[in-house]
């Protein structure tokens, strides 16, 4: 279980201080999968980053299965933006990254590589994949780790709608596989209904948890198209357009 | 290949320019004061064993300066660079210290190294070593944070994120400067042969063999052919180099 | 053991050890030296200072100034011209400069701004040339005067007409001379250091070195002496042919002795040197170190007063 | 602000390691090897009004030298890069000119400039002419195709082309290799200044200066601190004149 | 009225010879808007450029109210994707920009910026703005021009739900008010049809038209949110899915 406790973050000293994040808090249990949403600048990935030890809180409290965070754990992986595939390392090199670092055996990655369509690819460079495919390298890397925990910073931005969606599909099929924990950040508000059992709203910065939808329907065959989908969508949206009006 | 034909056309552009200058010259002055190219070439190939030793001895020397002053420039600069820190403290001395002439410093150089060939590569070295460090240094102020992040969320140490990110992401912007350097190397390797250290015959670099010759003007010409020959041979190799070690730059695009 | 590392400078006074050299009188003392060739003034001395060479040869100037940094040991007169007033020469070139005499050329430098003489900076030339203007009621400033401190390149310079006026020693002022008037290039040649001492050509020697090595040096000066004895008796055309080669090799590298020296002006040139006498090895004459001492004190070239007793030791003289 | 701080504590840390360095050697040596960093400053106050006309000699002629590789190269680097039929085919040209160093061919710089000011400032400025040109080629290669869609689609012509987008997206770059050159560029001004002979006295250049006092090791240093001193003012003026012309990049950054 | 016959695209010659646009044909009338959709790297953008002139058709005619296309021609707008702002000028140079290359009076600027939002904002730099705001500006700028055809190569791609879902509806307020003749390129499904009057479905590289979706109800108030709305969206996304698999 990840526990996020009256979790808070500022940036710089002095004049420079900002402060990103005042006070979050939620769990997401073993096996969940949550989706956090709210205006550009908010304070998600600072969420995000303190969740994973890259980045240490002001004050408040992180903990994944009980342990306290203190710095990158081997069973959590971190998938960003734009995927940060290193374009001087081909696919396989890409995939195999995490493993390496952590000194890690690197078996089994071919075949993350083949379960996710990019068999036959393994020796390209970055720069020779279509943006769909460098996203599924990212998530091959990730999902090397074999981890129990997968967090997510808006992995299908930059995408057009059925890339995004099939990017999407993939994702919500591995969890189903593998039931990790994840945490999904983004600023599509469909996305966030299609992949979290909850969506947690932030507030604009600093980062406040607005509230937190149900979406018990999530991972349902045919979900995108039910009613339920589009009924939690537009709440959502309400919730979102009335933050920015205050 | 079709750059090379374009590096051939150039070749014979230069040819023909040089040619049309001797003779304009001839015609105006009267007598011949830029020799033309084929008597150049005539006096390089009679004197070939000494133009070539020349050539040889050059091209080791600047060698060895190159790979000094990225040997040192390039971990220094990427290490300074990389870390806000030590940016802050130390940029501003290695901008202090950049404008200053190693061979202003002559009788320090020679107290340090000696007047035999040592101080002559090092003179090369220290002028390269500013170009590289400041390149190496400015291009790791470059690197994209997305890089870092993935590195650092997979768990990367220090070592292992200049390995796998700083040294690589730099490398083409490293390249560039190296071929900047190789025209500022060659000034100064002609300065090292010339002013400073023991004195050689024409035999022992180019430089020597055009002072040598200085009055000979189409011998001497032969030499600063051998200097431009010289420059335009490490800049194929860093040509070369470039495209194996950032191979991953030249792909997908035809 | 290491061989004695002294480097030369291509001036007269630096002929006793050539031929010393080559007759092996240093090797029949059991000494082994090492000719270190440099390529100008300033890298002789800086050399030495920074004690990579072990000695030089070197003028008054030379070791006024080393004596201010390195505390080193002059150790005797290598050779005096005859004559003071042709110790050194100015040349002229006087179709481009329509300069004939020594008081056009004073005329010259204080009415026009770029007429220069070239000569080396921080010598005995700079000295004697500083000392001959002020003989003729001109005030010197360093701006009447261009650097360049390999004399070979001057002369060139003189001679093809890149500067309009020189101020060279012999050997090259006869040299450069003869050469014009073979090439048929004219070179006048102007001579007034009357007013100026004789200064002497000198071997200087490292302190260290000598304290380390009393006897090497000994046996140096002596076998410098005995060299330039022997030169004395020799005849003109034997230095010559041996020497001139040998010159070349050393300071003029690249140039073929069988390409330079059968060359219609430069055998007329040569010619016209003539060769003087070495006297026996002995102390620089205290006045004329004081002079030049004054007179770099006053440019700016030395900061403070070393005395000549510091200086300048009989300790190794026989 | 804050950098002014940096770059007076890095001058801080200059002087005191100078002086520990004199002290040092003067114990080991036992002789003042390197004087004292006061002793300079007292030579160089002792010689104020020549040191101060040598710098301002140095001064003139480097900013001479800047302005005309910067009025030559810029424009030929832009056009030429902006296109790519040019590029093709001159390129390949200033690759193998770049390399022949400047001086190699002085004697033909005498001839053709003689010998006084103009071939100093003609082969500092050569040197330069090369590193503007060669940035100015890269950055005007490297324009992000976005902005000359924008002006395009807008109607622009070529000349419209280069004054609102080419120009001001490569200007960074520019001053990047403008302060890269800075260095450069002072390392062949003493070339220059000293190379040939020393003209003019030692109030005519820091280089000048440098020679004429070298056996005087306290002055003379006193004219390399001058060099260096030359380069920070050059870096400082850039400086200024990028936060001016590129004040775009500046803002939103705190 | 706009009129593409045949049109077909080449890129590079002999061996680097690209096919991206093969013999498209549609029509849009006078004060009509309609969207193009296709598979990334289609030829999407191939066909607005030539429509604006920027570049040639190797065969086929394009006719702009009756004349050919040569040339970029003074009442057409073009909004690139991102805007295409010149960091170095600021929010007043940038909109005024067209104008001034074209050497017309820069009158109404100012009015212009300030009915997107914009006042208060003329002398700030793109980088100080929000990526909203910046991509009003490239409207303000096309605006300035008072064009008949406005173009527009996904002018909203990179943008967050709420502000791409705000931009859209500034556009097409502006439609309502100038009644120009639109052609909007994106990979956005409900982009797509929220914004045509028809939808223009291509083929993946080389472009041909597949089947133009009428879209009747575009325009009306609250359409986002109808049903009509989500059956057009689920149409498309039925097309698009299909071609990709062929
Ligand atoms: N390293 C940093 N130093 C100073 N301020 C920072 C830093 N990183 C982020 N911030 C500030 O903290 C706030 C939150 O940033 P964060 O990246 O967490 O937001 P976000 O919700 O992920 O934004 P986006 O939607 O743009 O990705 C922003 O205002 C940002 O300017
Ligand atoms: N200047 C060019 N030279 C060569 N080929 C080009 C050029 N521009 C585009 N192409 C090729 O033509 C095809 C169509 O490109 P175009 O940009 O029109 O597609 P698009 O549908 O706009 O793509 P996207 O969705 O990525 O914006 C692509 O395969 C592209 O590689
Ligand atoms: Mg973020
Ligand atoms: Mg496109």
């Amino acid at each position: 279980m990840i526990s996020v406790e009256a979790l808070r973050i500022e940036y710089g000293r002095g004049r420079r201080r900002t402060l990103a994040v005042a006070g979050v808090t939620f769990q997401v249990a073993d096996g969940e999968f949550v989706s956090l949403i709210g205006p550009s600048g908010c304070g998600k990935t600072s969420v995000l980053l303190a969740i994973d030890g890259i980045i240490r809180p002001t004050s408040g409290r992180i903990t994944i299965r009980g342990e306290d965070v203190r710095g990158v754990r081997r069973d959590v992986a971190f998938i960003t933006q734009d995927a940060g595939l290193l374009p001087w390392k081909t696919v396989r090199q890409n995939a195999e990254l995490a493993l390496r670092l952590q000194r890690r055996p690197r078996e089994g990655v071919q075949e993350i590589l083949r379960s996710l369509g990019l068999g036959g690819f393994e020796n390209r460079y970055p720069a020779e994949l279509s943006e769909g495919m460098r996203r599924r390298v990212g998530i091959a890397r990730a999902l090397a780790l074999r981890p129990e925990v997968f967090l997510m910073d808006e992995p299908m931005a930059n995408l057009d709608t059925l890339t995004r969606e099939r990017i999407q599909e993939i994702i919500l099929r591995l969890w189903h596989m593998y039931r990790f924990t994840g945490v999904l950040v983004t600023h599509d508000i469909e996305e966030a209904v299609f992949l979290g059992q909850r969506i947690i709203i932030l507030s604009p910065r600093p980062a406040r948890v607005v509230e937190v939808i149900e979406n018990p329907g999530m991972g349902e065959v045919g979900y995108r198209r039910s009613e339920e989908f589009y009924h939690v969508v537009v709440k959502a949206r309400e919730i979102l357009k009335s933050l920015e009006e205050r | 290949m079709k750059q090379a034909l374009h590096y051939l056309a150039a070749a014979t552009a230069i040819f023909l320019l040089w040619a049309l200058a001797s003779f304009v010259l001839e015609q105006v002055k009267g007598w011949p004061v830029i020799p033309y190219p084929w008597s150049v070439a005539a006096a390089g190939i009679e004197y070939l064993p000494q133009w070539g030793s020349a050539f040889a001895s050059s091209a080791r020397r600047f060698f060895l300066s190159l790979l000094l002053a990225f040997a040192t420039g390039l971990p220094l600069g990427l290490v300074v660079g990389a870390s806000d820190r030590l940016h802050r403290w130390f940029s501003p001395l290695i901008y202090l210290l950049y404008p200053i002439p190693p061979i202003a410093l002559l009788f320090f150089l020679y107290m340090a190294f000696g007047v035999g060939e040592t101080v002559k590569v090092v003179t090369v070295s220290l002028t390269l070593f500013f170009q590289v460090l400041v390149a190496a240094h400015g291009a790791a102020r470059n690197i994209s944070p997305s890089y870092i992040l993935a590195v650092r969320t997979a768990g990367a140490d220090a070592l292992q994120l200049h390995r796998h990110v700083i040294l690589p992401a730099v490398l083409p912007e490293v390249f560039t400067a190296a071929r900047v350097s190789v025209g500022l190397g060659i000034t100064m390797l002609y300065i090292a042969e010339t002013k400073l250290g023991l004195l050689g015959g024409p035999g022992s670099g180019l430089g020597v063999f055009i002072e040598t010759y200085a009055m000979r003007t189409d011998l001497s010409l032969a030499g600063v052919v051998g200097l431009a020959f010289l420059g335009l041979l490490f800049y194929a190799l860093l040509e070369v180099l470039e495209r194996w070690l950032c191979r991953w730059k030249y792909v997908g695009k035809g | 053991p290491q061989p004695l590392r002294i480097s030369l400078t291509p001036i007269l006074g630096s002929a006793p050890v050539l031929f010393g050299v080559e007759w092996g009188f240093f090797t029949h003392e059991g000494l082994e030296v090492e000719l270190i060739p440099l390529a100008s003034q300033r890298d002789r001395l800086f050399a030495f200072q920074a004690g990579q060479v072990d000695a030089v040869i070197a003028d008054v100037a030379s070791v006024v100034m080393l004596a201010a940094r390195g505390e080193p040991l002059v150790v005797a007169t290598a050779y005096v011209p005859e004559d003071p007033a042709k110790q050194f020469t100015i040349l002229v070139q006087e179709k481009y400069s329509g300069i004939a005499s020594i008081e056009d050329l004073v005329a010259a430098l204080g009415s026009r701004d770029f007429f220069r003489i070239a000569l080396p900076l921080q010598s005995d030339i700079e000295y004697a040339t500083d000392t001959a203007l002020r003989a003729h009621g001109l005030v010197p400033d360093p701006r009447f005067y261009f650097g360049q401190d390999n004399l070979f390149i001057m002369a060139s310079m003189v001679v093809y007409g890149m500067v309009a006026a020189a101020v060279l020693p012999e050997p090259y002022a006869s040299f450069s001379v003869k050469f014009a008037e073979a090439e048929g290039l004219g070179l006048t040649a102007l001579e007034d250091f009357s007013g100026v001492p004789l200064l002497p050509h000198l071997i200087v020697f490292q302190k260290r070195y000598a304290a380390e090595h009393p006897e090497d040096v000994r046996k140096f000066i002596s076998a410098f002496g005995a060299a330039a004895e022997r030169m004395n008796k020799e005849s003109k055309e034997g230095l010559l042919s041996l020497g001139a080669p040998e010159v070349l090799r050393l300071f003029y590298r690249g140039q073929n002795p069988e390409e330079v020296l059968v060359h219609p002006s430069v055998v007329a040139a040569i010619e016209a040197v003539s060769v003087p006498y070495f006297p026996e090895p002995s102390l620089l004459p205290k006045e004329v170190y004081e002079a030049v001492h004054r007179w770099a004190l006053e440019k700016g070239y030395v900061r403070f007063e070393h005395p000549y007793e510091e200086v300048v030791t009989d300790e190794y003289l026989k």
